[in-house]
C-alpha cells in the first residue's frame, strides 16, 4: 500500500510519520512537495504535524493554498484515504475537507502531554482494529486544538458518528477536566461523512514503538493497511 | 498606494479564550471595572489599487478567502 | 564624550590607543564600530580567555575542541555529536519572550553551522522569587518564548533544569543548549578558504535589529537598559527552520567550503571570523546585502544582529546551485563578497572602500586582560557560620513538604510540558528523570543529556562548587547507565574588572576544570556571559556545565521512578553533615551560609562506574542521585516518578535533618530486584563504595524512620500535591 | 458601560514575521499589489467608568501596564 507525506514549508512530524510508516510499519512511503501539483499512484495521504508557514495567522490557513492542496482535495473527493495529524489537521480544516476550526488552547499555552482518548467509531479504516469504545493513550503537542463546530455543525458530526476520538479519563470518562484544550465536545478527532478523511490532534506516530513506551497509535496506522489489504476501496 | 485596516474578531457566539483570560488578568490588577474582553486581530496592509472602491473590494475578497476564518471570525475592513 | 566617541561603544581609551597603532591611523566610524563589537568581552574574551586555558580539552574522542562553532566528539560507527551551550541573559531581562526565541535559534545556527543536523535543545534557567511580579514575567515569558521557537523548529526541549534565588531577580539566566548528530565526513568548519570564491549571505533580510548587541552583552543592567531597544531581536523560527533544512542540503550536496552563523556582530564577526580561522582575507559589498529596511548605512547593516541568517563561501562555480537549494525552501541567496588573500576585512558601499582593517587586528590582536583577583570579605562570615547551633525541625513531615514545594525542588513539568519534547520520535527518557536519553534510529546506542550548575554552592566555595557542577552533571548521565562524555558550558558571572568576580571566576573555572580532569570529561566549548548585575550587585557565580553522554545499548536504559513493588532500595556513598548551601537550610531557616558540601572526585568516579555497571548489567531497576533537598526528597522523587511508595530506615550517629536533608555528594539511591540486591552490595564493595540496604518499594505512603523511630510518614498524595501543585500555584 | 478599542501594533523597524508570511501567502493567491503586511492586535473591552476622558485614561494604562509590550509594541485606544 503506497503512503504519501507531504512536505509543507514548516512540517517537521513528515520524518517521524514517513519512519512509522516505513520502518515500522514496513509499507511504501514518499515525501510530497508542497510544490507539487498532482498526485498520482498513491493509496493513502497524510498531512503531517509541524507549523506549516510558521503557524502565522492561523494554523494552516496558508498552507490549505499550497499548490499541492487542489490535488489533495481531489483526491478525498475520489473517495482516497486523507490522514491529518496535528498541523495536517488544522489544514484539513481550513481547507474545508472537515468542518468547524481550531482555536488557541483555552489555557493559552501550549501542551505536550499523553492524553486518553475514546474509540467513539471503530468502523472506518482508520480505526478497525480498535475496540468500539476502547480507551487509548497517545502524545499530544499543540497550542492550537481547541476545536470548534457551531451547534448545528456539532449536531450532525454527534449523528453521523463523525467523532472519531474524545479526550477522556483513563477510565473513559469524557470529562472536562480530561479535556486538555477546550474543545467542544471533548473532540479530538472526526472524519468526513464519507468516512476517508480522518482529521486528529494527537500524534500516532509518536506510539508506534516499544521503545517510545507506547504503540496504541501504530494500531491506527495498521489498521489502514488491514483495511486496505482486506479489499477496502472508497469511491472510484 | 492605499492603507486599508482590517480589524478581526471571534464571532459573538465563540468563546474567546484569550479575551477570558486578559480580562482575569486585569481583574487581578484591579480592574474590575472590566466586564468583557474580546481579542482579535488588527491588520494593516499596504496596496495599489486604481481606486477605493477597489481597493475595499479587493481586500474584502481577501478576508473572505485567507485572512478570516469564516467558520469562527467577523472582519471589518476600512480603507 | 562629545569627541571619544570609543567610549560610547564600550571601548577604553587605552583600546581606542591601540586600535590606532594597529591601524597606523585613527579608525573612521565604522572600523570603531566593527573594533568596538569584535573587542566586546562577548566577542573577543578578553577577560577570559587566559582562564579558560585551565580546562582540560582533550581526549581521544573528542574530534573538536573550542574555538568552532560547536564541540564534536566521536560516538562510534562514524557518527558525532555536536554540542553547545549560550546565553542570552540581557535580551531575556528586557524582552524575555523574544530574548529567550532569539537565543534559542542562535544556538541552534551554531549547531548546524558545523553540518550537523540538530536533534534535541535543553535550557539551563535561573530566575528571582516568584513571589514578585516581574519574575514571574520573566519566568513566564522565556518559557514561552523557548517554547514557540523550539516547538516550530520541530526540535524536542528534552531537559533543562530552573532555579530560583534573589540573587537573580533583575537579572535572569537564559542558557540554551543544543545537540546535533553529524557523519564525522559532512563536519563543516566556519572557514572562509579559497582565494576568489564567493562569499554568501543567506536567509532573512537585513534590518536594524539588535545593533550593538554584543556590547550590550556586555556591560551591566541599569535604568537605561529598558530603553535600549534596539538591541532586542525578534525571531522567525518559521524562517529558522527553513534555513535548516536549505543548508543541510547544502551540506548533502557539498557544496560549501565554510559556513558560519550570524550572531553577536552580525556579518562583522562572521566575515572576520571565518576569514581568520581560514588565514585569509574577505571583501564585502554592503550594498548588495539585501535590507528589510530603507535606508540603512553600512554602519548599520555590518552591525546589524537581524537573525536568521548564515554566511556561507560555496565551493567555486556551485553559486548557482547554491541559490537553486535556498530558493527551493523560499530564501535568499546573495553573493555580497568574495576570499582574498591579502589578510584585510575590506567593506565596499558599491564601489567605495568605506572601512578596511586587518582581519587579525578585529579577531587575534584584541588585548588580553589579566584581571586582578581578590578573595571576597563576604566568605569568611558565611562560610565560618555556625550552623550546629540551629535548632532541629520538630516536624520533619512539614520540612518534607516544604521542601518538595520550593520551587527549586518542585516538578518543573509546568515548564516542559509547553515544550514539545518529543518530535522527532527520538526521546525515549524525556525531562523529568535525572538526564534525557534519545535513541539513534538504525543503531543500538544512545545519548544520554543534562544540564547542571548550582549557584549557591559556587557563592559559598567557588571551587568546590564548580567540581560539583561538573560531577553532578555526570553522575546524572551514570543514573541513567550512560558513559559521560565531554561537556559545554555557559559561565554566568557578574562585572569580571571587580576583583571578587575575576577571583570567583577563576576559582570556579578551577573546580570545573579538576572535575573535567578526574572523570574525563573535557571542555569542547562553551560561552561566557559577564556583567551580570542589577545595580552593583552581581548574581551567584553560576556555571552551567552541559554535559553529552553514550549508552553503548540503548534499551539498558534506567530511569527514577521506582517500578516494583519489593525492590530493595540501596544507598551508595555516604551522609555526612553537610547542609551548608542547601536547600534545607534556605527554606527552613532562612539562610545561605556555611560550606557547601565536600566534593571526593576519586570517591565521585568510584561511585559513578558503579552505578553505570550495575545498570548496564541489568541489576537496576531505578537510579537516582541525591542533590537538592538531599536523601529524602531523592527518596520522595523516585516514589512520585514512579508512582509507588518506599519504607526505608536509616542508622548512623548525625541529627535527623542532616539524614534526611544533608546534600552530601556522591551518593546515589538504587533499587533492584530482591534477587539482585547481592550483587549491586557486591559490585560496590569490589569498588570501596560503600552499600547499604535502607529499605524497601512498595504502599502509596513514602515512610522514613531512623533506627525505627519514625522521623518522616507522608501518603504519595499529599507529597505530589505539593511536588506538582508549586510552580502551577505560584504562577496562578 | 464604554466600549474601548485597542489596536496594538509592533513598532515600526521591528521584524513581523508574521506580516511576511501573510505578505507571501497573498502573493501566491494572486494579490501581488500588495505591498506591506503588519500583523497586529485589536481587542474589544466593555468597562464600567464615569466618563470617557476617565475610560480613555484607564485603558491607556492597562494597555501600559498589561496589554501592550512597550519593548516592541505600540497602542492606540479609541473610547
Ligand atoms: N527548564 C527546563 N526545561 C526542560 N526540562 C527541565 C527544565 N527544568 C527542569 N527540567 C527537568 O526536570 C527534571 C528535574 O530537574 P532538576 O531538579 O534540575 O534535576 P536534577 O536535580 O536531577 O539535575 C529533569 O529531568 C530536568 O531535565
Ligand atoms: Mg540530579
Amino acid at each position: 500500500m503506497q503512503f504519501g507525506v507531504i512536505v509543507f514549508p514548516g512540517s517537521n512530524c513528515d520524518h517521524d510519520v514517513y519512519h512509522a510508516v516505513g520502518a515500522v510499519l514496513g509499507q511504501p512511503v514518499e515525501y510530497i512537495w508542497h510544490a507539487e501539483k498532482s498526485l498520482r499512484g498513491f493509496d493513502c495521504i497524510i498531512l503531517p504535524g509541524g507549523f506549516s508557514y510558521g503557524d502565522y495567522l492561523r494554523a494552516g490557513a496558508i498552507a490549505r493554498f499550497a499548490n499541492i492542496m487542489p490535488a489533495v482535495v481531489d483526491f478525498a473527493r475520489r473517495g482516497g484515504l486523507v490522514l491529518g495529524i496535528c498541523n495536517g489537521f488544522q489544514i484539513l480544516l481550513e481547507a474545508g475537507l472537515l468542518p468547524g476550526a481550531m482555536r488557541k488552547n483555552d489555557c493559552l499555552q501550549f501542551r505536550c502531554q499523553d492524553v486518553y482518548l475514546k474509540v467513539e467509531n471503530n468502523h472506518l479504516p482508520f480505526t478497525l482494529k480498535f475496540k468500539g469504545g476502547e480507551v487509548i493513550r497517545l502524545p499530544i503537542a499543540h497550542g492550537e486544538g481547541n476545536y470548534f463546530a457551531d451547534p448545528a455543525t456539532l449536531a450532525e458530526l454527534e449523528e453521523n458518528g463523525q467523532v472519531v476520538f474524545r479526550y477522556c479519563t483513563p477510565a473513559g470518562e469524557v470529562t472536562a477536566a480530561a479535556n486538555p484544550n477546550g474543545s467542544v465536545a471533548n473532540i479530538a478527532g472526526i472524519v468526513n461523512r464519507e468516512g476517508n478523511v480522518l482529521g486528529l490532534m494527537p500524534h500516532p506516530e509518536r506510539a508506534a514503538e516499544e521503545i517510545l513506551g507506547n504503540t496504541d497509535g501504530l494500531k491506527l496506522l495498521a489498521s489502514i493497511v488491514e483495511w486496505w489489504e482486506g479489499g477496502g476501496r472508497y469511491g472510484g | 498606494m492605499f492603507t486599508a485596516r482590517i480589524y478581526i474578531t471571534l464571532k459573538s457566539g465563540v468563546l474567546d479564550p484569550q479575551g477570558e483570560a486578559v480580562k482575569k488578568g486585569l481583574a487581578a490588577l484591579g480592574y474590575e471595572c472590566v466586564k468583557e474582553v474580546r481579542v482579535g486581530k488588527y491588520l494593516e496592509l499596504r496596496l495599489d489599487a486604481p481606486d477605493t472602491a477597489s481597493a475595499q473590494a479587493q481586500v474584502e475578497e481577501m478576508c473572505r478567502r485567507l485572512l478570516a476564518n469564516p467558520v469562527i471570525e467577523d472582519f471589518r475592513v476600512e480603507v | 564624550m562629545e569627541d571619544k566617541p570609543w567610549r560610547e561603544m564600550g571601548l577604553t581609551d587605552e583600546e581606542y590607543e591601540r586600535i590606532c597603532s594597529l591601524l597606523g591611523r585613527e579608525p573612521n566610524h565604522l572600523e570603531l564600530g566593527m573594533f568596538a563589537v569584535m573587542w566586546s568581552e562577548h566577542c573577543s574574551y578578553k577577560n577570559s580567555r587566559p582562564v579558560l586555558r585551565l580546562f582540560p580539552t582533550k581526549a581521544p574522542w573528542v574530534l573538536q575542541g573550542p574555538g568552532e562553532n560547536a564541540g564534536v566528539v566521536d560516538i562510534g560507527d562514524g557518527q558525532a555529536v555536536v554540542f553547545k551551550i549560550e546565553s542570552h541573559n540581557h535580551p531575556s531581562a528586557i524582552e524575555p519572550f523574544q530574548g529567550a526565541a532569539t537565543g534559542v535559534g542562535g544556538i541552534v545556527r551554531d549547531i548546524f553551522a558545523m553540518g550537523a543536523r540538530p536533534i534535541a535543545l535543553l535550557d539551563s534557567l535561573r530566575f528571582g522569587p516568584l513571589s514578585e511580579p516581574r519574575n514571574r514575567y520573566l519566568f513566564s515569558g522565556v518559557v514561552g518564548g523557548i517554547a514557540w521557537y523550539g516547538n516550530c523548529l520541530g526540535l524536542p526541549t528534552v531537559g533543562g533544569e530552573v532555579y530560583f534565588d534573589p540573587s537573580y531577580s533583575g537579572n535572569p539566566l537564559v542558557n540554551a543548549m543544543c545537540i546535533g548528530l553529524i557523519e564525522h565526513q559532512k563536519l563543516r568548519r566556519g572557514l572562509a578558504a579559497g582565494v576568489g570564491n564567493a562569499v554568501m549571505l543567506v536567509g532573512a533580510r537585513t534590518g536594524r535589529d539588535g545593533i550593538h548587541g554584543a556590547t550590550f552583552a556586555s556591560e551591566e543592567l541599569g535604568e537605561a537598559s529598558e530603553s535600549r531597544r534596539p538591541a532586542v531581536q525578534v525571531g522567525d523560527p518559521f524562517r529558522e527552520k527553513l534555513l535548516v533544512e536549505a543548508c543541510l542540503a547544502l551540506i548533502e550536496e557539498d557544496l560549501l567550503v565554510g559556513m558560519q552563523d550570524l550572531g553577536a556582530a552580525g556579518l562583522t564577526s562572521a566575515g572576520s571570523e571565518m576569514a581568520s580561522r581560514a588565514g585569509t582575507g574577505m571583501e564585502l559589498d554592503v550594498a548588495r546585502v539585501p535590507r528589510r529596511e530603507e535606508g540603512m548605512t553600512p554602519y548599520e547593516v555590518m552591525l546589524s544582529e537581524s537573525q536568521e541568517r548564515m554566511l556561507v563561501v560555496p565551493r567555486r562555480g556551485c553559486e548557482e546551485r547554491v541559490r537553486e537549494i535556498l530558493e527551493r525552501w523560499d530564501l535568499e541567496a546573495t553573493v555580497i563578497g568574495r576570499v582574498t588573500a591579502d589578510g584585510s576585512f575590506r567593506i565596499l558601499e558599491a564601489d567605495k572602500v568605506v572601512a578596511e582593517v586587518p582581519v587579525r587586528a578585529l579577531t587575534s590582536d584584541c588585548p588580553v586582560y589579566k584581571r586582578e583577583r581578590r578573595r571576597p570579605d563576604y566568605l569568611e562570615a558565611l562560610q565560618q557560620y555556625d550552623l550546629s547551633a540551629l535548632p532541629e525541625p520538630g516536624d520533619y513531615n512539614r520540612v518534607l513538604l516544604d521542601l518538595l514545594g520550593s520551587p527549586n525542588i518542585a516538578s518543573k513539568e509546568w515548564v516542559y510540558r509547553q515544550y514539545d519534547f518529543m518530535v522527532r520520535t527520538d526521546t525515549v527518557v524525556g525531562p523529568g528523570s535525572d538526564a534525557a536519553v534519545l535513541r539513534i534510529k538504525g543503531a543500538k546506542k544512545g545519548l544520554a543529556l543534562t544540564t547542571d550548575g548550582n549557584g549557591r554552592y559556587c557563592y559559598l566555595d567557588p571551587e568546590m562548587g564548580g567540581a560539583i557542577a561538573v560531577a553532578e552533571a555526570a553522575r546524572n548521565l551514570s543514573c541513567c547507565g550512560a558513559r559521560p562524555l565531554a561537556i559545554t558550558n555557559c559561565l554566568n558571572f557578574g562585572n569580571p574588572e571587580k576583583p571578587e568576580v575575576a577571583w570567583q571566576f577563576y576559582h570556579v573555572v578551577l573546580g570545573m576544570s579538576r572535575a573535567c580532569e578526574a572523570l574525563e570529561t573535557p571542555v569542547t566549548g562553551g560561552n561566557v556571559s559577564f556583567y551580570n548585575e542589577t545595580g552593583g550587585k552581581a548574581i551567584y557565580p553560576t556555571p552551567v556545565v552541559g554535559m553529552v553522554g553514550l549508552l553503548s545499548d540503548v534499551s539498558r536504559r534506567c530511569t527514577q521512578g521506582f517500578r516494583q513493588e519489593g525492590d530493595v532500595i540501596v544507598l551508595l556513598g555516604e551522609t555526612l553533615d553537610e547542609i551548608g548551601g542547601s536547600e534545607y537550610l534556605a527554606v527552613v531557616h532562612g539562610l545561605v551560609a556555611g560550606r557547601p558540601p565536600r566534593l571526593d572526585l576519586d570517591k565521585e568516579k568510584r561511585v559513578q562506574q558503579v552505578v553505570r555497571a550495575a545498570i548496564q548489567q541489568g541489576l537496576v531497576e531505578a537510579a537516582h542521585d541525591c542533590a537538592e533537598g538531599g536523601l529524602a526528597v531523592a527518596l520522595a522523587e523516585m516514589a512520585l516518578s514512579g508512582n509507588l511508595g518506599a519504607r526505608v530506615d536509616l542508622s548512623g550517629d548525625l541529627p535527623p535533618s542532616r539524614f534526611l536533608f544533608s546534600e552530601s555528594q556522591s551518593r546515589v539511591l538504587l533499587a533492584a530486584r530482591p534477587e539482585k540486591a547481592g550483587e549491586v552490595l557486591a559490585l560496590a564493595k569490589a569498588a570501596g563504595v560503600a552499600a547499604t540496604g535502607i529499605g524497601f518499594c512498595g504502599g502509596d505512603r513514602v515512610v522514613i524512620s531512623h533506627r525505627g523511630t519514625g522521623l518522616i510518614d507522608l501518603a504519595l498524595e499529599e507529597m505530589a500535591a505539593k511536588w506538582r501543585g508549586s510552580l502551577p500555584n505560584c504562577l496562578g
